[in-house]
């Protein structure tokens, strides 16, 4: 008992509880399902701001720790072993806060085989919890892959046209990176006798080469799921087939899982190749930035502009993580959160209309203010965040990462970073072309046009959050930065720089 | 005073009994009631066992078994009931969709 | 050659000419009485063991619930006689070749292994009935307390399947 | 705080009204006007007095600093990224070059607002449609809260967060009429044109963000003083570059050489926002910025001899252009880049205050202007009405009802499209609208620099300066404003003298009072803006103000020679426009009489020099093509089809199909395989027998197994 009422423990384990409400119920009883998997959403989101509550915010270690010895066979030290810190807490926060708004925009997108799709979603809410709070190799391989299976089935089975192609394209690319890592896993854990990645952090010095070749293994797995360029290739297919709940978190939640692998693992086991490849990895960043912009300023199709706007924005977390400094770290990881709620924002918006229309083709939207004005301003808002407007969350993102990568020392140069600026005004290019050729303009050729019905209560209650954390993290970031700096500090001042 | 040995016998006796019921009979009413009494036979047993090793395990374990077997004959009797319903008929010998 | 060996052998004959004809009877509703009596005799064999409870519970479970619910759906279902089939020409003569195998095997191995000093204790002579229970009660609730919960969690999961199972669809369904 | 003591120590603590309370007007706006049906008049009235509100706040921020004798106050309001030695706050700055900013903001805005409220109700393309007429001054009044965050700002960063604040008004005010072209068409163009300015402003916030990154990590801080302290013990190359990306943004922002083509393009936006925020505030703010950096850019002279040129050269390039256009509006628009670029001059050269001070009347009298020319066009609007309605008489008077829904009415009912803006449609306004006719010459002889006006003193003070410091940049802006003041007379010419060109001219209507008395007080301050610092000992009040904010201050006595040069200048081109335009007045049709003795020079200026087909051709299609390329072919074709699913999946398949079936194994294992296959399907038919299906046998063979376990137990 005592196990289960851990904060941590709880958190990750909540969503199950739903699920198993959900087996015993009638697949029939669509509404009644809908309400469950939302409220057990809600309330594992009363659990995650309960974890916050215990959060120490000035305390740069891991918090709320519950470690049991799980498997210990063979002088294998497998743990049961969460906890938090700064680099996590706001990725749960996010996670919990995303999954309630994902699934209340499913409300009427999806009607068939209801339950199984909240049982898929209340899943992957319990895999994602657990890639943030393990702090064990093992246990963090066992929720990495976990969340596999539910976003594949998501995609799958409630997908678009080419769901299957997308959906094992998916699963495929993210299993090849992933055992790449299974083996560096391995090879850790025999060597440090343990899978506990503090313990192993303070047993340090794993000898330079080796740490080499550790450091590009765990990069395959997370920088495909990140994804970054040239390894993106996945993300359209997936967000384009995927359903609008799924695309969000997809967005929001899944490629921060990548994001997050770097910060956890790579940097602080192999901090020596972590500085040896900064400037690489700040070379791909800066790419990504580029070409995700340019690639998505040619999509006609609006989801895939997203999509590959995604990959632009990945960029720059990239380029801010490898920064390696206090500025470029802590912008990365607001950036991670600032992705998942202004892209999530746009892809909930986009599913909205797709309700309506059936389509995603840009070009026979237009004029779309006129007869959605409550609709416009929001996606106008959401835009804005996405692009980087100050005053919103994507600037002090952005800004607070090409500030840190313009003076790191770990990437020796400027010039990443003031390339990357470029990617800000095509950031404006493509963005302000979506939503021109969406909203503004003379009404579009889409047949039904003027039937079009603005968004009801329920969908405005679905980004409504979203819209006040883009405020509130533009104009005060304070609360969030200070839950994240000491553990920023501290992983930093670790690096040999 | 008995030998334990006699009620090791009497109980095979009935088990071999209960199995020759399931085999030869076709009304699956009288097969559940051959299990019964296979049980039954079982719980004899262990009964003995339990009073020649002066332990309450034997006993608790015939308990047990008298709940499962309550719990069987419920689910069992319900299906026997849902095949009458579908097939108007108990003969299991049409019961043979598994045929391979 | 006392008075307990006597009961037992003639309890056991009873035991197994009920068996025997549970097994045999044309009609289902004989089958269940045969089966009737036979509990009861088992019941008994076990007041002989020196295990009380259990042998209520045989009477009280076995005799009465169970076998009523036999009887309902014998009453249910109609207590009819099958036609012979020509099915399975060979089970008949098969099955009692192996029973009677299985007979001689069982003896020959009860025999082989007989220790006949090893006798039942008679009921009441070094036990008393309640105190038993109680030794009972302490056993099964204290190192058997899972198991315990567990057989109450097996009884609720058959119960809402036979209701699932048994559950009649509403028109318009199916 | 009392009352008492907040009069004689100052009313700082109401530094964040400047920004709440338009904010405020804005809110109520938004969220009550649908809900309890507000009328026009109340959204207009609110919106005014939010911006009235932080003209207040802003008279009683400039009285505060006046009381402590200039002494630059801040007030905290909230941090916002404090990240390291990253620190960045709200803190408002409160000081003599703020706040007059603040007070031409709020002072020119709210009578702005005040305007719109008439022209947005005149204006024949707001068809009552619901949420419009809100939603623009709800625009305007989120420009005022931007601008004031710009101009009151303590760190470049908060000044940059007014600084693209601004430009998403831009940006939505230009595509207010998203939905149609500037002659009402349904079309792309205004939308493209608010897009154009949003990316190309965006051009110079990269070099902003560049400027500012440079800062934080050579001189450790955004916040001014911190800067500038900094500065002083800097390397020159760092202030270089930081001052040359900070004049990209100032390009952008200001329409400077080479990022001002955003600017005609914006004229698009209803004319209030052309007169607002396209002449008077918006694009004033790169002034403001080299101002506010006074003390970085003059330890670099050569940093400020390009900030100058970059001036001149504008102010002489869109000079030029203007000469040749034809639409009101444009004329305007140019004369704004050009004059943006005598006050970018200006405080390249180090003559701040002289930039300052043409900053405050230019945004005076280019409103004044600007507004006129929206009451010009509006008159020949509803000239054009009442024609159309005489036109179509009583049948079409029904009809008109619902078409009125449809965007078409720029089309009068030959299905020719009337452009109300067209100069060459105009003449002999003076008749129609006397009241806008005379605003309308107070304006220009403001802008052509025509003694007393207030043009005349703030374009001298400039050229003075030039004359003493910078020859060539002296003779560039004398030919500019020779040239101003030519396209100003070709313009009075062609819009109100002569006949009328066009039927609608010809029963053009005045505008209503709510439009002609904030234009009134406007050509009263035209007129007598020049008292804000005359160039005599004593009256260098601007200079005297502002001395207390900028280190340096010149106060130049007036010099007869410039003053002359630039008087006889500009009556000589007046006279030049006379002599082409006002004597023989166009006739309807005829091209412009320049055109012959000019030649390709004119064509030139008509066609703005190419320099947005220049930039299409070089940037844009480029761009478009390269981004084609590699979302279709690189990502896509490549990347996407050829490698994952042809080469990857393909040597899969190939491998797995021919290399393993083929070769290898087509004797050997392949046979084995088939043999053990078949061997398989047989034993599994002999044993499929066993499973047929009867409960019974079933359970004999498991009797069975008993048995023989048995038996084996005991004879084993």
């Amino acid at each position: 008992m005592e196990f289960l009422l851990q904060p941590l423990t709880l958190l990750t384990f909540f969503p199950l509880l739903g699920v198993i409400v959900l087996l015993f119920m009638n697949s029939e009883a669509k509404t009644a399902i809908r309400w469950v998997a939302m409220v057990t959403s809600l309330l594992t989101f009363g659990v995650s701001l309960w974890v916050l509550l215990q959060f120490n915010a000035s305390n740069p270690d891991l918090q709320l720790v519950a470690k049991y010895s799980w498997i210990n066979v063979a002088g294998w030290n497998i743990y049961y072993y969460l906890a938090v810190d700064g680099l996590s807490i706001l990725l749960v926060l996010l996670t919990a806060f995303l999954t309630p708004i994902s699934l209340l925009s499913t409300w009427t997108a999806v009607e068939d085989r209801v339950k199984d799709f909240m049982i898929f979603f209340l899943l992957l809410e319990v895999g994602m919890m657990g890639v943030f709070l393990a702090q064990d190799l093992f246990m963090f391989y066992v929720f990495w892959e976990f969340t596999l299976v539910p976003m594949y089935f998501l995609i799958g089975l409630w997908g678009g046209p080419r769901r299957i192609y997308a959906a094992v394209k998916f699963f495929l690319y993210t299993m090849a990176g992933s055992i790449l890592m299974l083996v560096a896993i391995l090879w850790l854990g025999i060597y440090g006798n343990t899978f506990s990645v503090p313990d192993l952090i303070a047993k340090g010095a794993i000898p330079a080469n080796i740490q080499w070749w550790l450091f590009l293994a765990f990069t395959a797995a997370f920088a495909i799921k990140v994804p970054m360029w040239p390894l993106h290739s996945w993300l359209p297919d997936a967000h384009v087939e995927a359903p609008t709940a799924g695309s969000v978190i997809l967005a929001g939640v899944l490629l921060k899982m990548g994001t997050y692998g770097f910060l956890r693992f790579n940097i602080p086991l192999f901090p020596e190749a972590t500085v040896k490849a900064a400037p690489w990895i700040a070379l791909f960043a800066t790419i990504g930035i580029i070409y995700g912009a340019a690639v998505s300023y040619a999509q006609q199709d609006v989801k895939k502009l997203v999509a590959y706007s995604s990959v632009s924005h990945l960029g720059f977390v990239m380029l801010g993580m490898f920064a390696l400094n206090v500025q470029g770290v802590s912008g990365a990881i607001l950036q991670m959160i600032n992705h998942g709620i202004s892209t999530g924002a746009l892809f909930l918006l986009i599913g909205m209309v797709y309700e309506q229309t059936h389509t995603r083709d840009i070009k026979v939207y237009g004029g779309l203010w006129k007869v959605m004005p409550v609709f416009g301003t929001i996606m106008l808002i959401s835009s804005l965040s996405s692009m980087g407007l100050p005053g919103l969350n994507g600037f002090v993102g952005e800004f607070t990462i090409l500030l840190g990568a313009f003076g790191s020392k770990a990437i020796g140069n400027p010039w990443y970073a003031g390339i990357s600026a470029i990617g800000v005004i095509m950031a404006a290019v493509y963005i302000l072309y979506m939503f021109q050729k969406m909203f503004l303009g003379p009404a579009g050729e889409i047949t039904h046009h003027h039937e079009l019905k603005d968004l009801n209560w329920r969908e405005i209650l679905t980004v409504a959050p979203l819209l006040i954390l883009m405020f509130w993290i533009g104009l005060y970031p304070a609360p969030f930065f200070n839950l994240i700096a000491p553990a920023v500090e501290k992983l930093v001042s670790a690096l040999p720089l | 005073m008995v030998p334990v040995d006699y009620y090791i016998i009497l109980s095979a006796i009935l088990f071999t009994i209960g199995a020759m019921g399931v085999l030869i009979r076709r009304n699956p009413l009288i097969i559940f009631m051959s299990i019964e009494l296979m049980l039954n036979a079982g719980n004899l047993a262990f009964v003995a066992f339990s009073n020649m090793h002066k332990s309450f395990s034997g006993q608790i374990f015939v308990f047990f078994v008298i709940a499962v077997a309550a719990a069987e004959v419920a689910v069992g009797l319900a299906l026997i009931v849902e095949i009458f319903k579908t097939k108007k008929n108990i003969n299991i010998d049409e019961m043979n969709s598994l045929k391979g | 050659m006392n008075s307990e060996l006597i009961v037992f052998l003639v309890l056991s004959l009873v035991a197994v000419a009920a068996g025997l004809g549970m097994v045999f009877s044309r009609n289902a509703v004989y089958s269940a009485l045969f089966l009737v009596l036979n509990f009861i005799t088992v019941a008994v064999f076990y007041l002989l063991l020196g295990a009380p409870f259990i042998a209520m519970s045989q009477i009280t479970v076995y005799a009465g619930a169970i076998m009523v619910l036999f009887l309902f759906v014998i009453m249910l279902l109609g207590a009819e006689n099958l036609p012979p089939t020509k099915s399975l020409p060979w089970q008949k003569p098969l099955a009692y070749i192996l029973a009677g195998i299985l007979v001689v095997e069982s003896l020959y191995l009860v025999f082989l292994q007989a220790q006949p000093d090893m006798v039942v204790t008679a009921p009441g002579a070094s036990v008393n009935s309640m105190e038993s229970l109680r030794e009972m009660a302490m056993t099964m609730f204290n190192q058997f307390l899972l198991p315990f919960e567990v057989t109450s969690v097996l009884l609720l999961v058959a119960m809402v399947g036979a209701i699932v199972l048994t559950k009649r669809e509403k028109a318009g369904q199916k | 705080m009392h009352l008492s003591e907040a009069v004689n120590s100052g009313f700082f603590f109401l530094a964040p009204w400047l920004v709440f309370a338009p904010l405020t007007g804005l809110l109520i706006n938004l969220i009550f006007s649908k809900w309890f049906k507000f009328s026009e008049k109340m959204v207009g009235t609110v919106a005014s007095l939010a911006s009235g509100a932080a003209f207040v706040v802003s008279v009683l921020l400039a009285y505060s600093v006046s009381i402590n004798h200039g002494e630059m106050m801040r007030w905290h309001l909230a941090e916002w990224i404090h990240i390291g030695t990253l620190e960045l706050d709200w803190t408002f700055r409160m000081d003599s070059l703020s706040t007059t900013m603040m007070l031409v903001v709020s002072g020119v805005g709210t009578l702005i607002h005040i305007y719109a409220i008439g022209y947005m109700h005149e204006d024949v393309r707001f068809k009552k449609e619901e949420g419009r007429f809100t939603r623009f001054f709800i625009f305007l009044n989120l420009f005022i809260a931007a601008m004031m965050i710009l101009v009151s700002g303590d760190s470049y960063m908060m000044l940059f967060v007014g600084w693209e604040g601004v430009g998403l008004c831009s940006f939505l005010l230009i595509g207010f009429w998203y939905e149609m072209d500037t002659l009402a068409r349904p079309s792309w163009a205004n939308s493209n044109a608010a897009k154009k300015a949003f990316i190309t402003n965006r051009v110079g916030d990269f070099g902003f963000l560049i400027a500012g990154f440079l800062m934080f990590w050579y001189l450790g801080s955004f916040q001014f003083d911190e800067v500038f302290e900094a500065a002083k013990t800097a390397p020159d190359g760092i202030i270089v570059a930081i001052t040359l990306f900070m004049l990209v943004g100032v390009a952008g922002k200001s329409a400077q050489i080479p990022l001002y083509i955003w600017l005609p393009d914006a004229m698009a936006g209803p004319t209030p926002v052309s007169a607002l925020i396209h002449a008077a505030t918006m694009v004033t703010a790169g002034v403001y910025l080299v101002t506010r950096s006074a003390e970085i850019y003059t330890l670099v002279p050569q940093a400020q001899y390009i900030v100058a040129m970059t001036g001149a050269g504008t102010a002489l390039f869109a000079a030029t252009i203007a000469v040749g256009q034809y639409d009101i509006k444009k004329v305007l628009a140019y004369s704004t880049i050009s004059q943006l670029g005598f006050m970018v001059a200006a405080v390249g050269m180090g003559a701040y205050v002289a930039g300052m001070f043409h900053l405050i009347t230019h945004a005076f009298f280019k409103a004044l202007l600007f507004l006129s020319a929206g009451s010009v066009i509006l008159g020949m609007e509803r000239g054009h009405h009442h024609l159309a309605h005489h036109a179509a008489h009583d049948d079409h008077g029904k009809g008109k009802k619902k078409e009125g829904k449809k965007e078409d009415h720029g089309h009068d009912e030959h299905g020719e499209v009337f452009d109300p803006g067209d100069m060459r449609n105009m003449g002999g306004l003076r008749k129609t609208m006397p009241v806008t006719f005379w605003l309308y010459m107070i304006g220009t002889l403001a802008l052509a620099g025509i003694f007393p006006f207030a043009g005349f003193w703030s374009k001298d003070e400039i050229l003075l300066d030039a004359s003493l410091h910078f020859t060539s940049i002296y003779w560039q802006l004398t030919l500019a404003a020779f040239m101003t003041a030519f396209y100003m007379g070709r313009q009075v010419w062609m819009v109100f003298f002569g006949k009328p060109r066009h039927e609608a001219a010809a029963h053009a209507e005045e505008s209503p009072k709510v439009m002609t008395v904030p234009l009134m007080v406007l050509a009263a301050l035209s007129v007598l803006g020049g008292a804000l610092n005359l160039p005599f000992e004593g009256f260098h009040n601007l200079g005297h103000w502002l001395g207390y904010t900028l280190a340096e201050v010149e106060s130049l006595p007036l010099d007869l020679k410039v003053a002359g040069i630039s008087t006889v200048l500009a009556l000589a081109a007046i006279f030049t426009s006379w002599w082409i335009y006002g004597r023989n007045p166009l006739k309807a049709g005829q091209i412009d009489p320049l055109k012959k003795p000019l030649g390709f020079i004119f064509t030139g200026m008509e066609n703005k020099w190419f320099v947005d087909e220049g930039y299409f051709a070089i940037i844009i299609n480029p761009f478009k093509k390269a981004s084609q390329f590699l979302a279709d072919v690189i990502d896509w074709r490549f990347w996407h089809d050829f490698v994952h699913d042809t080469v990857i999946l393909g040597t899969y398949n190939w491998l797995s199909e021919i290399a393993l079936n083929n070769y290898a194994d087509q004797k050997g294992i392949d046979r084995f395989a088939n043999w053990l296959g078949e061997a398989t399907q047989s034993v599994s038919a002999t044993l499929r027998k066993v499973q047929n299906g009867f409960v019974r046998s079933y359970a004999l063979s498991v009797m069975l197994g008993v048995v023989l376990i048995l038996g084996y137990l005991i004879f084993k």
